[in-house]
C-alpha cells in the first residue's frame, strides 16, 4: 500500500513538474508569437505563477467549475484544455478554444468546466457565486475553484461575493494569486491589510496563506481546502504568495520595481525546486528533465504550429452567435 | 375574461415557473420576508422556501452575477433588482459579462436569466430614484429588453422570457402594478418583437412603451374628440424591435409622434425616429416629433416632477404642431 | 471647576433631551401630514433611533462634515438645520432646503455643512471619502461623520470606501445606525458576521460597538472616536445597536417581523431614559418634560406651518440650476 | 505651430492644472508609479507627489465617490478610470451622484470634477474592454461630454472641462494617443458646445466626434476622388451639443452621413438623426444615414473585429448610396 501510494504520489509530482515547464514554455512561445506580431490584443503572461495553477487546478475533480481572470492561460492548460486550441485562441482563430472570438482574456472550454477567462478584475469572483449555486443544486459535492489576483481585493465586487458565499454556504473556494502587484501597484500601497487572507475573517470564512512557489505545498493547502469546500461547510479562502518575473502585459516598462526583486523570487523558482526536490530524491534521473523539456518544446511547437495553420474566423461569422436559440 | 392586475399577472406567471421546473429560482432584495418591494413575490418564500426564494443582501453586483453564474451553470434564475435606479450598481454585469458570455464564448455557454426591475417616475422620489432607461439596456447586443404596458403583456412577456435562453432585463412600471386589465385563464405568450396596435388610426402614430403607454391611449382619446385618429403602439419589446410593425404604421399614417419617460436628449426615441426616418424617408409629410421627460434630474416637488413628465396634453400638442 | 463641568454636562443633558424629543415629535408630525396627502414621495422615519443622531450628530464641531442616507431628518436636525426648513422640504416647497427638489431623502444644508440626504445604500461612503480629502486639505482637523444603515455593510462601496479611507487614512467617523434590520431583511440573514464591527478588522481600522439607545454612552464612544479620528489617525469605525419603532417606510406592513421585539425596544426607549436618569439625579424637575413637551411641540407645529404655507416652486424653475455657472 | 502628441498635449494641460493651482489633484489606478495605462500621467508622481497623484486601489466606484465628495468640499478632483470599460463599475456614481448634487441640493454645491477614461475599439481587447459608449453619459443632464479627436481639441478641451463648475466626462480615444497635431504655445481653450468644421465642402455633411474622426477625414479624401465634396464635423462636445453648428451644415448639404464607433442600435447616432430631421426637415434630401459599429460585442480577431467598425470604405459607400 504505502509503496502505491509512493509511487502515485512520484507520478504526481512528475506530472505537476511537467506541467509547469508546459505552462512556462507556453507562455514563452506566445511571447515569441506576439513580439513577432503574429498575435494582438493584450497579452498577461503567467511565468513565475506556474507553481499555483498546477497546484490548485490540478487538485480539482471533472465535475468541479474552474473560473479565472485574464491571466488564465496556466490555469486552462492545467485544467486540461488543449495547447493547441489555447495557443489558437491567442491567434485569433476558428480552432480556438472560443473560436477566436474571445481572446487571450476569454478562454472557455465548457466541457472541461472552464468557464473563463474574465477581465474586469473581480467581476468573475460573482460568477463563481453563480456556479456554486448550480453546484449545490446538482448535489454532487462539485465545487467552484475561483482564481484571481491580489489587485481584486480591493473592488467593490469582491466584498459582495465573499459575503454572498459565506452566507449562503456556497461550495466556492477562493484562490488570491498575490504576486504582490496589480500592474505597477503594490499589494500595501493600496490595501488596508497587507496580509490579504486577514480579509476573510470580515466574512467568517476560513483561511489560509501558503507560499506559491512551491507546488507541493500548494496542492497540499488546496487539498485541505477543497475538503472543507466540498463538505459543505460553505466557502474557503486561500492566498498564494507568488511573483509574476514578466512585466503585467507585453506594454509594461515595468518602472515600478526593481531588477533585485525579480532576481530574489527567480532564486525561488517552483520548477527549478521541484526540480531539485525530485532529483534529491532519486525520482527525476540524469538527464530526464532534459528530455522532459524537449518533450514540451515539442508539445508547445506544436500548438503554435496548430495555431499558425488555423483559419481565420470568415468575416460572414461576424453577427453569428449573439443570441442562444 | 378575467381582470387582473398587472402586479398578479406578473406574480401568477412567477408562480407558474417556479411550480414547473426547479432550476427556477429566485434572488433579490426583500423578495422573500418583505413579500417583494412592489409585493409581486408575496407568499412565495412560505411556498417555496429559502432556497428557491433568496433573500439578498443588498448587494446589487452579486445578486446579477451570481445570476449569471447560475445561469451559466445550468440554472434558470430570476432576479429581482427592486428598481432600475440600482441595476446601475450591477450595471457592469449586466452590460459586460450576461451580454456577453454567448458571443465571448463562441456559443458554448448561454445565460439564460430574467432579470426584473421597476422603473420610471411620477412618485416623488427624488431624483436618484426616479430613472426611465430602458434605452440604454436596448442598446446593448447580446441583451433582449421587455416594457410590458398591462397586465396582458406583463404575462405574455413574462412567459417567454423565462423560456428565452439569453438575458432578459424585464422592465415594470411603477405606476402600473395596480393596474387592472384582462387576462385568459387559457395559456397565451406573448412573443419578442411583436408590437401591440393598441388602437387603430389613420392621421398620426403614437409610440409608446412601458409607462407611456397609457399617456398614449389618454392622448388619443383628448385626440379624437379633436377628430383626430391616432394609431397608438405599444413597442412591448424594445430588443428585438418591431421594425416593420412601426413603419409600417408610419407608412399608413404620415406622421409620428414617439411618447417616453426618459430624458429626451440621447434617448430611445432618437433610435426609434431615426429608424422610421430611414425606412420610411418619402412617406413622411413632418418631422418626426419626440413628447419626452425633461432633460434635468427629477425634481422632488408633485408639479415639478408632472412637468418633467410627458403628459397626454404634451403630446397633443406635438401632433397638433405636426398636422 | 467641578461644578462648571456638572452645569456644562447638565445643559448638555438637557439639550440631547429636548434635541431627541424635537425630532420624535417632528417625524409623528411628518407622519400625519403623510397621511393627510399632505406630502409624499417616500417618509422613512427616524423614531425610537433619535440617541444616536443626538449622540453622535451633537458631537461634532462647526467645521466637521456631516453626511448620511436617506433616513436623515433626525441627522439634519441634530446639526441644527432649522426644523421650518427641513419640513417645507418634505413637503417639496421653496423654502425647503433644497427648495423642495430634494425632499425628504435628499435635505442639504450646506451652511451646516450637512452634505444631504442620499438614496443609493453606501453610495455616500464613498463621497465622505472625497470630504474627508477635503479636511486634510484644510488643515485643519476637521472631520466627516458618516452615517449608514446595517444595509449598507454587504455593499461594494462599503468595502471601496473603508478601504481607501484606511490606506489614505481619510478622517471619517463611520457611524453605522444597526437597527437590525434593511427593509424586512434581518441582519444575520444576509451578513457573513452578524456583529457588524468585524468588518473594520478586514480594514485594520478600530472600532467599537455601542448601545444606540443610550445617548450618554453614544455621546461618549462618538467624543472617543472622534479624537482618533481628529488626531489625524485614519478613519474609525463605530456601530450603534439601535431599532426603528415604525415599518421601514410609510408603505411597510411590517410581515418580517412581530410585536414583542418592538416591545421590547420600547421598554428601553432612548426619551425614556434619559428623562428617567434626569429626574433621579434632579436634572430635570416636576413637570419640566411635560413643559419641554409643549416647547417642542409647539416648535414642530410651526415648522409644519411654515412648511404649509411655503409656496410651490414655479414651473419655470424646472430648468434651472441644472449647471453651475 | 509645434506638432505634438494627443498624449503630450493632454499631459501638459494636467501639469499647467496641477502646477497653477493646488486645490487639483489626480486619483485613479496605475497613474503614480507606473505612468498611467496610457502614459499621460508618467512622471507627475516624482513632480507632485503622493498627495496629488493618488494611486488609487482597483475600486472604481470609490474613485470617482471620493473625486465627488473632494469636488463638493471644494477640491479639483481630476479622476483617471482607465478605459471606459471600468466605467461601468462607478456608473452609479456618475449617473446618479456626481451629476445631480447640483440640482437635488438646489443649487447649493457644486461639483467641478474631470473623470477621463479612454474609449473605443481596434486593439483586440476583446469584448469586454472595447466600448465606445460616449453616448450613455451624453445623455445625462448635470454632466458634460468631452470627445477630442485631436491634440489640439485635447488641450483646448481639458483646459475649459478643469475650469468647469460641473462635472465634466472627458473621453480619449485609444487610438489617438500617439497623433501628432498642431498645438499652439500661445494659450487658447475650445469651449464647449462648438463644434470644428474640419474640411468644407458643399454636397454630403459628414459628422464624427473621438476616434471616428479620423475616419471620417479618410472617407473624405476617398470622396474627393470621386468628386464628391464632403464637409467634415468634429463635435468635440456631445453634451453640450452644437445644434447650430450641425444644422447650419446640413442646410447647405442637404445630405447627412453620421459616423461612430457606437453600437448602431440605441447609439448617439440616433440622436443626431432625430434633431437634424427635427430641424433640417424640409432641407433634408435623403434620409440620415448612419454608420456605425456593428451590433455585436467586440469580437476578438482581427478581422472580425475590423469588420465591426466603422471604416473610411462604409461611409463612402453610405454616401454613394443617398447620392
Ligand atoms: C474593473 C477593472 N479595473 C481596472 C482594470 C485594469 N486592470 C487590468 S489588470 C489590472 C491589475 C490587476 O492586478 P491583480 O488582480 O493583482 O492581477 P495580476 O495582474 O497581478 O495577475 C488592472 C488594474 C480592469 N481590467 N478591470
Ligand atoms: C443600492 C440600493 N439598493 C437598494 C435600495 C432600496 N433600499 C432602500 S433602503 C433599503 C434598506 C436599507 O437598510 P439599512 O441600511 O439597514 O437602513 P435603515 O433603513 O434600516 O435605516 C433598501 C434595500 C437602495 N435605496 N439602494
Ligand atoms: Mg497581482
Ligand atoms: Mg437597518
Amino acid at each position: 500500500m504505502a509503496k502505491v501510494a509512493e509511487k502515485a504520489r512520484k507520478t504526481d509530482l512528475l506530472q505537476s513538474l511537467r506541467m509547469m515547464m508546459l505552462i512556462r514554455r507556453f507562455e514563452e512561445r506566445a511571447a515569441e508569437a506576439y513580439a513577432r506580431r503574429r498575435l494582438g490584443g493584450f497579452l498577461h503572461l503567467y511565468i513565475g505563477q506556474e507553481a499555483v495553477a498546477v497546484g490548485a487546478v490540478g487538485a480539482t475533480r471533472e465535475d468541479d467549475y474552474v473560473i479565472s481572470h485574464y491571466r488564465e492561460h496556466g490555469h486552462a492548460l492545467a485544467r486540461g484544455l488543449e495547447p493547441g486550441r489555447v495557443m489558437a485562441e491567442l491567434y485569433g482563430r476558428v480552432d480556438g478554444s472560443s473560436g477566436g472570438r474571445g481572446g487571450s482574456m476569454h478562454i472557455f472550454d465548457v466541457s472541461k468546466r472552464f468557464m473563463g477567462g474574465w477581465a474586469i478584475v473581480a467581476g468573475h469572483l460573482t460568477t463563481a457565486c453563480g456556479l456554486g449555486l448550480a453546484q449545490l443544486k446538482a448535489g454532487k459535492q462539485g465545487v467552484v475553484l475561483c482564481i484571481f489576483g491580489d489587485g481584486a481585493v480591493n473592488e467593490g465586487e469582491f466584498h459582495e461575493a465573499l459575503n454572498l458565499a459565506s452566507v449562503w454556504k456556497l461550495p466556492v473556494l477562493f484562490l488570491c494569486e498575490n504576486n504582490l502587484y496589480g500592474m505597477g501597484t503594490a499589494v500595501e500601497r493600496v490595501s488596508a491589510v497587507e496580509e490579504v487572507y486577514i480579509r476573510a475573517k470580515a466574512y467568517d470564512i476560513p483561511t489560509d496563506r501558503v507560499d506559491g512557489m512551491d507546488v507541493i505545498a500548494v496542492r497540499e493547502s488546496v487539498n485541505n481546502a477543497l475538503a472543507h469546500v466540498r463538505a459543505g461547510e460553505g466557502p474557503y479562502f486561500l492566498e498564494a504568495l507568488t511573483f509574476r518575473y514578466r512585466g503585467h502585459s507585453m506594454a509594461d516598462a515595468e518602472l515600478y520595481r526593481d531588477k533585485d526583486e525579480i532576481g530574489r523570487w527567480r532564486s525561488r523558482d517552483c520548477i527549478e525546486q521541484l526540480r531539485k526536490h525530485l532529483e534529491e530524491s532519486g525520482d527525476l534521473g540524469d538527464g530526464e528533465f532534459d528530455r522532459l523539456q524537449e518533450e514540451v518544446d515539442a508539445e508547445v511547437e506544436a500548438a503554435a504550429e496548430f495555431a499558425e495553420s488555423s483559419p481565420e474566423p470568415p468575416i460572414e461569422s461576424l453577427h453569428a452567435r449573439v443570441y442562444a436559440e | 375574461m378575467p381582470e387582473v392586475t398587472y402586479r398578479d399577472a406578473l406574480r401568477s406567471t412567477l408562480h407558474e415557473a417556479l411550480s414547473g421546473d426547479d432550476r427556477y429560482f429566485m434572488m433579490g432584495e426583500d423578495i422573500g420576508a418583505y413579500g417583494g418591494s412592489y409585493s409581486v413575490t408575496k407568499g412565495f418564500l412560505e411556498e417555496f422556501g429559502h432556497e428557491r426564494i433568496r433573500d439578498a443582501p443588498i448587494a446589487e453586483s452579486v445578486i446579477v452575477g451570481a445570476g449569471v453564474g447560475a445561469a451559466m451553470g445550468g440554472l434558470r434564475p430570476i432576479v429581482e433588482l427592486m428598481t432600475i435606479n440600482f441595476s446601475f450598481l450591477a450595471f457592469d454585469q449586466i452590460i459586460n459579462t450576461a451580454s456577453k458570455v454567448f458571443y465571448m464564448s463562441n456559443g458554448q455557454i448561454n445565460v439564460p436569466i430574467v432579470i426584473r426591475m421597476a422603473s420610471g417616475g411620477g412618485s416623488q422620489l427624488g431624483a436618484q430614484h426616479s430613472h426611465s432607461l430602458e434605452g440604454w439596456y436596448a442598446h446593448v447586443p447580446g441583451l433582449k429588453v421587455c416594457v410590458p404596458g398591462d397586465p396582458y403583456d406583463a404575462k405574455g412577456l413574462l412567459r417567454t422570457a423565462l423560456k428565452d435562453n439569453n438575458p432578459v432585463i424585464f422592465i415594470e412600471h411603477t405606476a402600473l402594478y395596480a393596474k387592472k386589465g384582462d387576462v385568459p385563464d387559457e395559456y397565451y405568450d406573448v412573443p419578442f418583437g411583436k408590437l401591440d396596435i393598441e388602437r387603430e388610426g389613420t392621421d398620426v402614430t403614437l409610440i409608446g412603451y412601458g409607462g407611456s403607454v397609457s399617456q398614449v391611449l389618454q392622448a388619443a382619446d383628448l385626440l379624437s374628440e379633436q377628430g383626430v385618429s391616432a394609431e397608438c403602439l405599444d413597442l412591448r419589446t424594445l430588443r428585438p424591435l418591431d421594425v416593420d410593425g412601426i413603419v409600417g404604421s408610419v407608412k399608413k399614417t404620415n406622421r409620428v409622434v414617439i411618447v417616453e419617460d426618459d430624458w429626451r436628449f440621447g434617448g430611445f426615441g432618437g433610435e426609434l425616429s431615426s429608424i422610421i426616418q430611414e425606412q420610411a424617408f418619402d412617406y413622411l409629410d413632418a418631422p418626426v416629433q419626440r413628447v419626452c421627460g425633461a432633460d434635468v434630474p427629477m425634481p422632488y416637488n408633485k408639479n415639478l416632477e408632472a412637468a418633467a413628465l410627458p403628459q397626454p396634453e404634451d403630446i397633443v400638442d406635438a401632433v397638433m404642431a405636426i398636422r
